[in-house]
């Protein structure tokens, strides 16, 4: 048992902004406490370790973590990593996105990271829904759910977010939730040692913008409905299409074994005969 | 001048090439028109060096990765022209306010909108000074001719580096797209990011230091772990609300390009020793303008020419000075008068512009009607 | 709320934001919530060291250890 | 005379701006200052593209010639579209393959294409034009475009191209000579 | 007055009862402080007046949609704020080259990047302006209370429509996010977009009509069949490169604006008859200045105000009017002197600037304080 | 039998711009006799469609055909067609992009129109590189092709567009190529009359800045590939994976009964009380 | 005194956004202007949110209350922060169940939360506020104020909070008369 | 390339580009490439009307038909 909180003192950086902007309950720090747990895990420094997130609730990750953090703008943030990887293969570049951040306004540069297989760890914190700016439904707001821009609910089909990356060719997949803390630090440090883009999707409640207006209850009402409608993924597999319901699958997706972009740009380098620093 | 000795460049090479020797080593960019012979070419000399390449999936992404190249301690530079140049304008706002040093380089053309993709202008001087929101101030470079996209490349990159700010190599269409023979310096000067002159622990990289010295930004990875973000932030890099703070961020964007005009600030004198009229033109415009200043000299006119290199920060002092010489400003451009928006600034009341939109380069003859118009 | 010095939860209150999911998650039901609202351990012999409280608790603000623990933890884990 | 005005036109595929930058190198390699513009994207592609030099003894400001004291027209169209541009007592050299209706003004025509046809690759027929061009005006040495072509061309393309100077060169100088054959109006 | 007829309304909100109350049907947009509101507010009342609410997956497309909800025959309009301004900036341009009415609102916070999300600010002035690449002539509205963010909003429509334009209004945040009373006007005007004039096979959408009178845009599907595009185009809207299409192209652009700076451009003067010094001020801080104006008046200091409520086309004529009567111009913002570059193109010996950027209202008290060092 | 050529006089702009700006051989103006012939065949009259186009080659499409055209931004087109159909869910709107249009710089509008299920017939024109620019690779360039800016081989997985499509929720896709130029139009007419977002991906040989550079011979030669390569659906289902090799389905892959965004908006409406025009 | 500036704080979730608008709407039934700002987005989730009236017989124009003649405290975060913003004469009030340490100046306290609590629901104690400032400032009208909540608040609340405003009216009531038994130093 | 008035295939050279679809997509055989590179109907009588040169043409330069062909097409189609 890694201890969360030992552990956490040991990785926030130390001044005084704790305790930490999020709501009362937010899953937010529960997920953060696992990022920190695997990176632990892992073994990497902190001086290996680069924390690039996008602007949102989970966004402000990057202000509390003593790694090298970048705090990027609403969207982009994988477009930043990218280029922060390419310049120093070195690095462990780990990518925190909110739901909207990463499927809504970063949509492209998620899909086409997806495409390139460029060897970042992307922990997309899906709450289904704009947290920072007040609760508008995002990408990920079930059909029919209120929003403060959806007060009749909504009417758009969200995405699942692992299927979409799935499609378009990340090499690790894997989702977990707040509930299931511990499985999402597993996945994390799978994640961050797995060479290739990878993806963790955590679902993180949001008591205030996302449970309040959908009566989804207590942050602990919230992280009791994860656990009741998550089944492994061969479980779920063995459900007949149709009596889905809200269930959904948690655990390792996908993971596959393909060259990473700079696997494949090193050839390039070979072959023009030049010498990769 | 031994000029057989010279190469035959495309402008656009010849700013790629100046990257490649200022060190740039990660270029990550989207094709357009008529900026894509710089990722053309770079795309097949940068493996031969051992830098990166990429081609993103759009201009954003393109602006965000070199600003993260750059974190990781790699120069990187982007290309692009107008439309592409409007979408990295959020980005390149990031870049200014985090003080990333980087370079983008904008091909111009006929604008607005898609407007003529093949033909060359100068629509955007207005814009690289103000395009992003939440003005911030920028450091931009106008060649006027294939050496120049070389030479002021590499400058860019000093730029860069030695004050921490995005730069912007504005390029028009014509310079870009232009052949011409250059002779290659055999020394350039380049300069390279600053070692961080204390220990990790004291390290604040958006301090204020005294003598307004500008602190080295050190790559991510080597020890200085420390937060960036494009918030309002305190010395350490963390997002602030308290009003001295705030300030401080701020004004030291602007007081560390103001209080190093004299660097940061070229321009060139043409013939204004004795000069009455006194036009000012950047970019090949200037070279008409060169020609009208010979023309006009021949027909016994005082015309000099004041070209600025440096777009911004303008060469507003230069200008008043002379204007304390002169009667008369001409401003020739390829839009509707941007620059000579500038010169207003200085001398409301004596200053004509030569507009030409229709995708040619000014003509000298069109800046001596003006000029003769004058003399009269 | 006070906490005996050999109970295995720390509760850090300053930094605790009183969501309750430390209660909730408890599968021995060691914590209740006290009279501002803060968890404290009412029944701290109960507790078995799974340390969910501590994993779940999204402030850190709960502590779960004995004095040896974290070295245990280290070579379990490693 | 220090300055030179040409215009290299003809249809998209003619490969006129390679054509262009190889008198240009040319040029340069005779000690020259150069500049060169040409049109370029998908305007390019249709019936009239072209490259415009200057080639001077003395730097050059203003790098768009005006009015051409040289206009290569390898088509129909382009000869329509750039002989307005010509000077009074400019040259124009056209493909007589390809350019059918001759303006009524003093012009060289030489079969370019038909030339290239017969030695081999209808896509020589710019560098046979390049070397007709530097026959009959010496704007540029012929041994400095052998030294362009060996420094531009891929090295399996550069024999077809040093013949295909070499013909272009021949068929200048044989016009150049007889003029009465070929010099019409 | 019977104030207590008065609603209380938020800044935000009131802008969009105006955009309701001008017969805006169709809103997409992305939430982003301190615009969230308009969006928030709209999604409730369009679906209740059978208009469309749509939150587009970023800034980018918001403005695609609008301005093809507005070729399609319903007025539309977005709002965001700084960062997603920048955004907009390459379809903003496409709308003002294809003239296409909409209506855009900018609810500024401090920047620049991701700056001070939750604090006013006035530095998108320029950016407004020359945001977008080939620089086009824009309508910028600048309210100052939240009566005007409901009038101003109707305004910006109606000027959409005439001038067949993109209109941006461009509310400080602490305009956008003031609750304040007001009263709202009992009869508007509301100007619809004009039935064409020909019938289809005549019909230019881009002809230049004598008296620089001003095409109508007719929806599509409505046996107008046309092309649209951004790039230069003649005058029934194919891409055209001939010169004269092009000059006239862009020429249009400039003049249907210029032609009409009378009605187009408002102001507001304040105790200017005989004044000698003037504040130019707009947006919030002009009710700083109003203010400041009083005190000075008490103080026996002969100072007035000069309010841009149109901030673009500039009121550069009223300025040089007043120029001829005052000493001395005084120009607060909530920047670093964007509006104050413009009052330098009219008299740059005589302005001074007051600004501010730590996120908090320019107090009258500063202003006072330059008065102050004036008259002295 | 429908006559193109007979056909295309009817639709084409009646001035001087023709010959098209396409290069000789290019594939786009075949796809553009197939949009034509299944518009003929919908029956819908020129003032019922509404064409939208990105910026490209295939963009340049909506300037020669005689509906409502609009040649939007590079990537945007279908932000700029989700208003108009919104605003007048009357028109039948036809949206024409490039591979690079509509899955590099318009992939994320690609993505969310799918999602939201915005009734709109995307007609994707696939030529595997950038054309309008030069031949720099795009999202579909495959595998070690070479380009403009790619002189050592891509090293990017390309997208499958229609499995990107399909896995984002568009309710009908299909796939055709210039050499199935009939098969073409039955797609689009179907894909036309469909309530609801389809997509139409049109493989159509770019002989000059794609096939040139990778060898690929002639238009025709490509033109014989797309024909060799191909296979009907259930045919290509039947193929063990790993003997895929270059062989790709064409004809209706995707066809789901799902109410599209207006039907629902239309809910929304009557749930505010309001009327819809 | 034709303008009077206040500001109400306490933390994000205590209401005192909604509380400075019925404020507000209350004084433009009385016929007054008002203007009205207040903190928001993330920041005014933590201790520290506000709101700042002006309500004035006169049109407003700076409208940012600079030195305030009431501050509403409820909680102590708030408390230190904007007590320097009052006027030398203006009055402070707060809510005694979470202001625990008193600013060394006159103030008066009254146990909102505690007594929102005893009438059943917490988020009552902004509108229990509400009407101890009206009862001891007289600053618009207890009959405004009730129209105001009809008019702003959703219809099931909106008993509770007419019962709240009553036991805010009848606290403040009381301390103004009583006022040696809660008027502290 | 002369075509009898009695051929169903008609070729417009104005547009076309001689990118040589037609000559290799017609089953029959039909067409060839003449002297400048324009493809012409060569053997017209082998014909089938199948239309596919038609519609593989970029450049709706080829047209087949006979006199009654539109009205016969219209009634297969609809
Ligand atoms: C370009 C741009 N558009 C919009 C915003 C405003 N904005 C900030 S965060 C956010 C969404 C937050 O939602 P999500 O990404 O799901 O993260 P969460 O806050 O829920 O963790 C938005 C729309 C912005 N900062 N920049
Ligand atoms: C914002 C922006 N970026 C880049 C361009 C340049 N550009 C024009 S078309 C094009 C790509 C064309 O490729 P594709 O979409 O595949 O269409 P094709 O030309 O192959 O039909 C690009 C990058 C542009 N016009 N606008
Ligand atoms: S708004 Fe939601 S996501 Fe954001 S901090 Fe609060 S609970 Fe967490
Ligand atoms: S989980 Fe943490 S924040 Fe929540 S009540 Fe328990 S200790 Fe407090
Ligand atoms: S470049 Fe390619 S896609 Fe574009 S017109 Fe030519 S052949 Fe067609
Ligand atoms: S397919 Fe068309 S363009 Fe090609 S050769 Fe035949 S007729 Fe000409």
């Amino acid at each position: 048992m890694i201890h969360t909180s030992e552990t956490m003192y040991k990785y926030l950086r130390p001044d005084k902004k704790f305790p930490h902007v999020w709501c009362a309950g937010c899953g937010i720090g529960i997920v953060m406490g696992a990022l920190v747990r695997a990176i632990e895990r892992t073994g990497f420094t902190k001086d290996e370790i680069v924390l690039v997130s996008g602007i949102g609730c989970s966004g402000r990750m990057s202000t509390y973590l003593d790694f090298n953090t970048l705090h990027t703008t609403h969207g982009r943030a994988l477009s930043f990593a990218t280029g922060i990887k390419l310049a120093n293969p070195e690095l462990n570049i780990i990518v925190v996105m909110g739901d909207g951040d990463a499927t809504a306004i970063g949509g492209n540069h998620l899909i086409h990271t997806c495409r390139r297989n460029i060897d970042l760890t992307a922990l997309i914190i899906n709450n289904n829904i704009y947290g920072m700016t007040g609760g508008q439904y995002s990408p990920t707001t079930p059909m029919e759910c209120k929003a403060s821009t959806a007060q009749y609910g909504t009417i758009e089909k969200p995405f699942d977010i692992c299927k979409l990356v799935e499609a378009c060719g990340a090499s690790f997949v894997a989702r977990s939730t707040t509930y299931h803390a511990k499985m999402l630090d597993a996945m994390l440090s799978r994640a961050i040692d797995k060479k290739g883009f990878s993806v963790v999707e955590a679902l993180s409640q949001c008591p205030v913008q996302y449970g309040r207006r959908n009566k989804k209850g207590s942050a602990v009402d919230m992280m009791m409905w994860y656990k009741d409608n998550s089944l492994s993924n061969p479980a779920f597999k063995k459900i007949p299409p149709g009596e889905v319901g809200e269930q959904f699958p948690v655990g390792i997706l996908v993971d596959l074994d393909e060259p990473d972009y700079l696997e494949r740009y090193s050839q390039i380098v070979k072959k023009a005969g030049g010498d990769r620093l | 001048m031994k000029r057989h000795k010279d190469l035959l460049l495309h402008g656009n090479e010849a700013c790629a090439m100046g990257a490649l020797a200022a060190g740039m080593r990660l270029f990550a960019g989207y094709p357009i028109t008529p900026s894509t012979e710089i990722a053309e070419f770079l795309s097949v000399e940068l493996p031969k060096v051992g830098g990166t390449f990429i081609q993103m999936e759009d201009e954003i992404s393109s602006m965000g990765a070199i600003i993260g190249a750059s974190l990781a301690g790699v120069k990187s530079m982007t290309a692009t022209s107008g439309p592409g140049f409007s979408l990295m304008q959020e980005n390149l706002g990031f870049a200014a306010m985090a003080e990333i040093p980087c370079v983008l380089v904008n091909v111009m053309r006929g604008g607005p909108s898609t407007g003529m993709p093949t033909r060359p202008s100068q629509g955007d001087v207005m814009q690289s000074r103000w395009g992003t929101h939440g003005a911030h101030p920028i450091i931009v470079l106008s060649p006027q001719s294939v050496l120049e996209c070389y030479t002021l490349t590499i400058h860019a990159f000093n730029l860069a580096e030695k004050y921490r700010s995005p730069v912007i190599m504005l390029m028009d269409g014509i310079v870009g797209h232009m052949w011409e023979n250059v002779q290659l310096p055999e020394k350039i000067e380049v300069i390279d990011r600053p070692e961080p002159s204390v220990p990790p622990d004291w390290y604040n990289p958006y301090d204020n230091l005294p003598g307004g010295e500008i602190v080295p930004l050190v790559p991510f990875g080597e020890g200085y772990r420390y937060h960036v973000t494009g918030m309002v932030h305190d010395k350490s890099g963390y997002p602030t609300l308290i009003h001295e703070e705030v300030e401080q961020c701020l004004d030291k964007l602007i007081y560390k390009i103001k209080n190093n005009l004299h660097d940061i600030i070229r321009i060139e004198e043409y013939m204004l020793e004795d000069a009455d009229i006194c036009i000012v033109a950047h970019g090949s415009v200037a070279r008409s303008a060169r020609e009208a200043v010979n023309i006009a000299r021949n027909e016994g006119l005082k015309v000099g020419l004041l070209r600025p290199i440096t777009l911004w920060p303008f060469p507003r002092f230069h200008l008043e000075n002379i204007s304390k010489k002169v009667k008369l400003f001409v401003v020739p451009e390829m839009n509707y008068g941007q620059v000579y928006g500038e010169v207003l600034k200085s001398c409301p009341k004596r200053a004509v512009r030569v507009t030409r939109v229709d995708g040619e380069l000014v003509t000298p003859a069109q800046i001596m009607e003006k000029i003769e118009g004058a003399a009269l | 709320m006070k906490q005996k010095n050999d109970d295995p939860i720390h509760i850090f209150s300053r930094w605790c934001k009183k969501c309750g999911i430390c209660i909730a998650i408890c599968p021995k039901n060691v914590l209740e919530s006290g009279t501002a609202g803060y968890p404290y351990a009412a029944r701290p012999k109960d507790c078995i060291m799974c340390g969910l409280c501590d994993i779940h608790c999204p402030d850190y603000a709960i502590t779960v250890k004995k004095n040896s623990d974290i070295k245990e933890a280290e070579h379990e884990e490693t | 005379m220090t300055q030179h005005h040409l215009c290299l036109s003809g249809s998209g595929g003619q490969g006129l701006i390679l054509g262009g930058a190889l008198l240009a190198h040319a040029a340069v390699r005779d000690g020259k200052n150069v500049t060169m513009t040409s049109s370029y994207g998908p305007e390019a592609r249709g019936g009239a593209s072209r490259s415009n030099l200057i080639i001077s003894d003395n730097p050059i400001d203003y790098p768009i010639p005006e009015k051409m004291d040289i206009v290569l027209a390898m088509n129909q169209e382009s000869c329509n579209k750039f002989v307005p541009e010509l000077k009074d007592d400019g040259i124009l050299i056209v493909d007589s393959t390809l350019v059918i209706h001759h303006p009524p003004i003093k012009h060289y025509s030489i079969p370019f294409t038909k030339l290239a046809t017969k030695a081999g690759v209808v896509i020589i027929a710019n560098v046979i034009a390049l070397g007709s061009i530097i026959a009959l005006t010496d704007i540029v040495r012929p041994v400095s475009l052998k030294e362009a072509l060996k420094e531009r061309m891929r090295a399996d393309l550069l024999p077809i191209n040093e013949k295909a100077l070499k013909i272009g060169l021949r068929e200048g100088t044989k016009l150049k000579k007889n003029i009465d054959e070929y010099y019409t109006y």
